[in-house]
């Protein structure tokens, strides 16, 4: 896997798994700061439904690492007082599918107060959580909630790939004093990466783009596990003689609109991936801006590969036709440099 | 004590446990195999339950649970064939393969899921009793959750609806005192499930959970207050299940003796064969028929759950919207 | 107010609010199928927080018209369970902004469960009431989920503008053997226009956008409130020598793609205009689809006209700001045409 | 039957409940010239409730409360010009006039709000508590709702955990017998709210609303239960509205008798006066100076609520996010 590069000092990489650089990232916060707790079905005793908070009760204690009842509306909301309260609440969500229970809490109360407060009501907590589709669980445990909150002012939303990015962005929405929500994606979780820092004070801020892949060609835009197909993509453009791009978005809300748009300026072709549906998706957003700041450079229409616009289906012939592959990247970016 | 029930009803209810079990051990082999991916929750050790209620309903009675559904949905006389199917996510599947394990359906059987949401299906169950009361066709709703689900707001609140519009209604606690892997003395303040309707007006009782006569007379109580247009009901079932939560779960929250104990001292199945043997008299050849029938129709339900063909790709877009106005 | 022009038979027009509109929409449904009902929260003594159902408990009873504690999350499953069970549920949510706590059985239970059932679990049931921001009601009461909601596969979204549209398409929607969510406008309930069929059998089919004001130069796309607020820019456009064409979208999912593009194709300019946030909002699809199907003849980039992106703030003068005006659009119309 | 309070303590009571209705009726006027738009919902009627709880906290204990919120905000000692101008969405509101009536918020009195989603209050309330017994402040989340609130399922979620953790807060239903147009009997099953912790092992009780001095005590009785770590504990306040629910509402759905009935009989400032004069033998002088005292406060405050500047255009686009990484 590619090493992560960033501009902010960087004392030595390591190699470990996602899974592995979540704890480690929640871990070093709360060594720092004592009014960090994590809270969520099955992090404590369990160690995390997928292992996220393996060791984290033995560390810190059951005052920190508080298992839930299944009652997401009432612990988010409990998470949002205990940051009104003085606290840096993590909220688990054992998938982002289960948010929906709690989204009220997550948008009027967490988004909105600092605004009604007229600033005087900070909500920093962060809900965090596999996102998307994993493995055959079907469509009621494979929605992908990246638009939907990106909707919203009020919110960060970031979706990481690399272990070293989920870490140093963690650490980074631990640290805001804002309410982030933090996309994971559960098949990731097994995926080692070489770019992890073992500096505890290495964050990544909150807003970048990174570019994966330099290339001239076509730019392809991803986040969360899609940028890994990206990625393949790219290498197979590659041998096609297609030299792509492959932008990592990192963060969707604020998207970093300009490192898109740079590349375009240089590729003038602009392939969006994500796995989620396509309408009002992370493509929309991002065909619309390329029309406000790119026009004039785009010698293609933006093409969105996207999720099929269906709920995720259990056959496994289905998923794999519901979910974006490779080979449609690669079509897609044949399409907008004009080559079949 | 419980008056003894016929020889034809109690092989019936052996049956229809027996198969559950055998159905959800064959599963358990075939996601081992990787022909069933994803959520599997087994039913084994609470078989006792579904069959039970099941002996009293009428036909238009409706059922409603959560994802552990296979137990209800054999219950419920759904074809194994075509639960199995699903569980391997192929065209003959309850759902064409399409919903899986968590999301079967069959309007024919009323049993109308398999939610993978907890506690979604309660206020879905009350709304079937509302139409139940609407129709006025008789009918009760029973609607399943387990001890982690009744710590659901939602449920609260459809007790509230339940009880202000008395809906023919009973709300199945199922405790099998684990939600994943957090115990009920973890996740549930207060001493039990059944009396915290008391707060709405709705009776409960509990109920052992492992033995199906009893389960039948709690149930018939408990359906006929609500058929009888009194309002709703909870009855709190003790039980247990043996194996994880899912196939992924090693099960470490709960000591091998804690298992061990449940499987000797309450096994729903041994415990009632027994119970047909020395109490009803029942034969072994009897016995053994059944056994060897359901031998027999799991390995068909198998067999066809490997054979009948992947959905057709065309799948992908069906059954996303009903075209026309009429109902479905 | 202009008169709505359709292509179906419409055997006489009469005059009256949205309101009434409303009203009278859900009332012919209901003598014509009794398995329709309508509940929510004073939906029947009270006649309606903003008195969208006066009378309907004195017609049809309390049987059929049922108010419900306030407890969104519960009788919304509740309604989605009745669907299932055969009947044909109206759910009204006193504002669009509680269905947030009710969201999980909307899209999971409801948009899903026909997919997952291999279409068995047909759900006919409509989720109606204001969305949008009111009058001064702030940040809590004034959220538009048209996007969210049309993200979703499983749905139906429709946001009308006229009396006319409102009836016919809320007639629509009950008669419709899939989740619809309706989408009214407070500010609206009290505009008469002059559009309304007294016939109980015509109805309007979900999915069809209406050309409102036929133009050459600039087209317009808005639903619900905003069409009037796009009407009046292209009356000030009109004075500018701007011959604009209005859409009204009506229905959001499924978008009437085409009756856009088959303007773009003559304007070759777009205005998308929407009181939402921008980030991945209505205008975000359009944009993304012109570049789709119209790239070829978009001379100008597709200009979102869209709520601020905040919280929506009390205070008179802030509301204003935060909210799409005539101006607004003007202005927008001006840049996409070139001209200052 | 009570024991006496002081001179002191009565004429403190006095005057912020007295303080609570002409700031209030001093609102409708306000709104009704349009000064004041969108909802506005006024607690004139249930004084006693959030004067007497006041009147035994500790300055590190919490408040939060629904949209109804005025009330709660002068008894916890907020400024009248403040609140007031957030109503009149001005800049020298508490809010900076992006809030409104149902937005106000004061971290230096403790006041976390103003929520204007039924129910949500109660989780956030919780999750104070949860932060009290966090940092081990000793403080006490004071969380109300009203009747038609406690049917919310996020209150028995908000039990539940209250409960399982032992968290120090007491939840406040003010039960004005109405939510909107809806009353107690159509919207709540179960003969009461303070008996619904019970299965959750949650202690409760009712309380005479419009009585002063019987909210004291049993804020005291249920704070100190809290506060010595033995966990929540639930006050059902019998009290009353005696305007609609919000400005736009005639309250036709309770007859004028029944309003009568409670102004009459039970009027907690009538009746507070007269045990002061007659049981305190506090002298009508004082009585009149502070009443007096309030007319030129309660002028003040709209005096300050119409000058106060509109916020500048440019606050549309501040308070949406914090920079920095400073806990705010
Ligand atoms: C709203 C929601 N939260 C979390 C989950 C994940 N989850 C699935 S099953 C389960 C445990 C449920 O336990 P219980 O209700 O006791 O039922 P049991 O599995 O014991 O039958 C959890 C937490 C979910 N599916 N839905
Ligand atoms: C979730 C939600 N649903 C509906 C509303 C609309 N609403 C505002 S106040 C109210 C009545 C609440 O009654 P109650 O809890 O008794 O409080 P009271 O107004 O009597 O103080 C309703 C239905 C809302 N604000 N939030
Ligand atoms: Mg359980
Ligand atoms: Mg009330």
């Amino acid at each position: 896997m590619t090493v992560e590069k960033t501009a902010l000092p960087n004392p030595g990489l390591t190699s470990m798994t996602v899974r592995e650089a979540l704890r480690d990232g929640m871990a070093e916060e709360m060594r720092r700061d004592s009014t960090v707790f994590l809270m969520g079905e099955e992090v404590a005793e369990y160690n995390g439904a997928y292992k996220v908070s393996q060791g984290l009760l033995d560390e810190f204690g059951s005052k920190r690492i508080v298992d839930t009842p299944i009652t997401e509306h009432g612990f988010a909301g409990l998470g949002v007082g205990a940051a009104f309260g003085g606290l840096r609440p993590i909220v688990e969500f054992m998938t982002f599918n289960f948010s929906m229970q709690a989204i009220d809490q997550i948008i009027n109360s967490a988004a909105k107060t600092l605004y009604m407060s007229g600033g005087q009501m900070g909500c920093p907590i962060v809900f965090r959580g596999p996102n998307g589709a994993a493995s055959r669980v079907g469509a009621q445990h494979s929605h992908c909630y990246a638009s939907w909150y990106a909707h919203c002012p009020g919110l960060k939303v970031v979706s990481p790939y690399s272990a070293g990015d989920a870490k140093a962005l963690l650490k980074a929405a631990i640290r805001d004093p804002n309410p982030v929500i933090f996309l994971e994606n559960e098949l990731l979780y097994g995926h080692t990466f070489d770019d992890v820092s073992q500096d505890p004070d290495y964050v990544l801020p909150i807003g970048q783009a990174l570019i994966r892949r330099p290339g001239k060609d076509v730019t392809i835009t991803a986040f969360s596990i899609m940028v890994g197909k990206a990625l393949e993509a790219a290498e197979a453009l590659a041998e096609l003689g297609i030299d792509a791009e492959v932008i990592d978005l990192r963060s969707i809300r604020p998207l970093d609109t300009e490192t898109i748009v740079r590349s375009v300026m240089k590729t003038n072709r602009l392939v969006s991936v994500e796995e989620s549906w396509p309408f009002a998706g992370i493509g929309s957003e991002i065909a619309a801006l390329m029309m406000e700041h790119a026009f004039d450079y785009l010698d293609a229409p933006v093409f969105r590969v996207t999720g099929a616009d269906v709920p995720m289906p259990y056959a496994a012939n289905l998923e794999h036709l519901a979910l974006p592959q490779v080979a449609d990247i690669i079509e897609a970016a044949k399409a907008v440099c004009y080559k079949s | 004590m419980s008056k003894l029930i016929s020889q034809d009803e109690a092989l019936k209810a052996y049956h229809d446990m027996l198969l559950i079990r055998r159905f959800e051990e064959r599963a358990a082999q075939l996601y081992g195999m990787g022909l069933i991916a994803g959520f599997c929750h087994l039913y084994i050790g609470q078989e006792a339950v579904v069959v039970g209620i099941q002996s009293i309903l009428q036909p238009q009675d409706t059922i409603i649970t959560a994802y552990r559904d296979h137990g209800h949905m054999l219950a419920a006389g759904m074809d194994p064939k075509g639960v199995m199917a699903e569980l391997t996510g192929r065209s003959g599947g309850y759902s064409k393969g399409k919903g899986g394990s968590m999301h079967m359906f069959s309007r024919e059987k009323n049993f109308f899921g398999g939610h993978g949401i907890v506690g979604a299906q309660v206020p879905i169950g009350t709304g079937l009793a509302f139409a139940h009361k609407y129709k006025a066709d008789k009918g009760v709703s029973i609607t399943s959750m387990g001890d982690g689900a009744a710590n659901q707001g939602q449920v609260y609140e459809s007790y509230n609806m339940a009880s202000l519009w008395k809906l023919p209604v009973v709300f199945i606690v199922e405790n099998n005192h684990y939600g994943m892997g957090t115990s009920q003395e973890r996740s549930s303040a207060g001493p039990n499930y059944y009396g915290r309707g008391q707060g709405w007006n709705i009776p409960g009782e509990k109920v052992d959970g492992m033995v199906y006569t009893a389960v039948k007379e709690a149930a018939a109580r408990a359906v006929d207050h609500a058929r009888a247009g009194k309002g709703p009901y909870i009855l709190e079932m003790d039980t247990y299940r043996y194996r994880g939560h899912s196939m992924s779960d090693p099960a470490k929250y709960r000591s091998k003796e804690e298992v061990e104990t449940v499987k000797v001292d309450r096994d729903p199945i041994d415990h009632f064969r027994i119970y047909m043997t020395k109490t009803l008299k029942i034969s072994e050849d009897k016995i053994k028929k059944i056994e060897d029938d359901i031998k027999v129709v799991v390995l068909e339900a198998v067999e066809f759950s490997k054979t009948s063909p992947e959905p057709d790709p065309s799948e992908l877009y069906t059954d996303i919207l009903n075209e026309g106005n009429a109902v479905t």
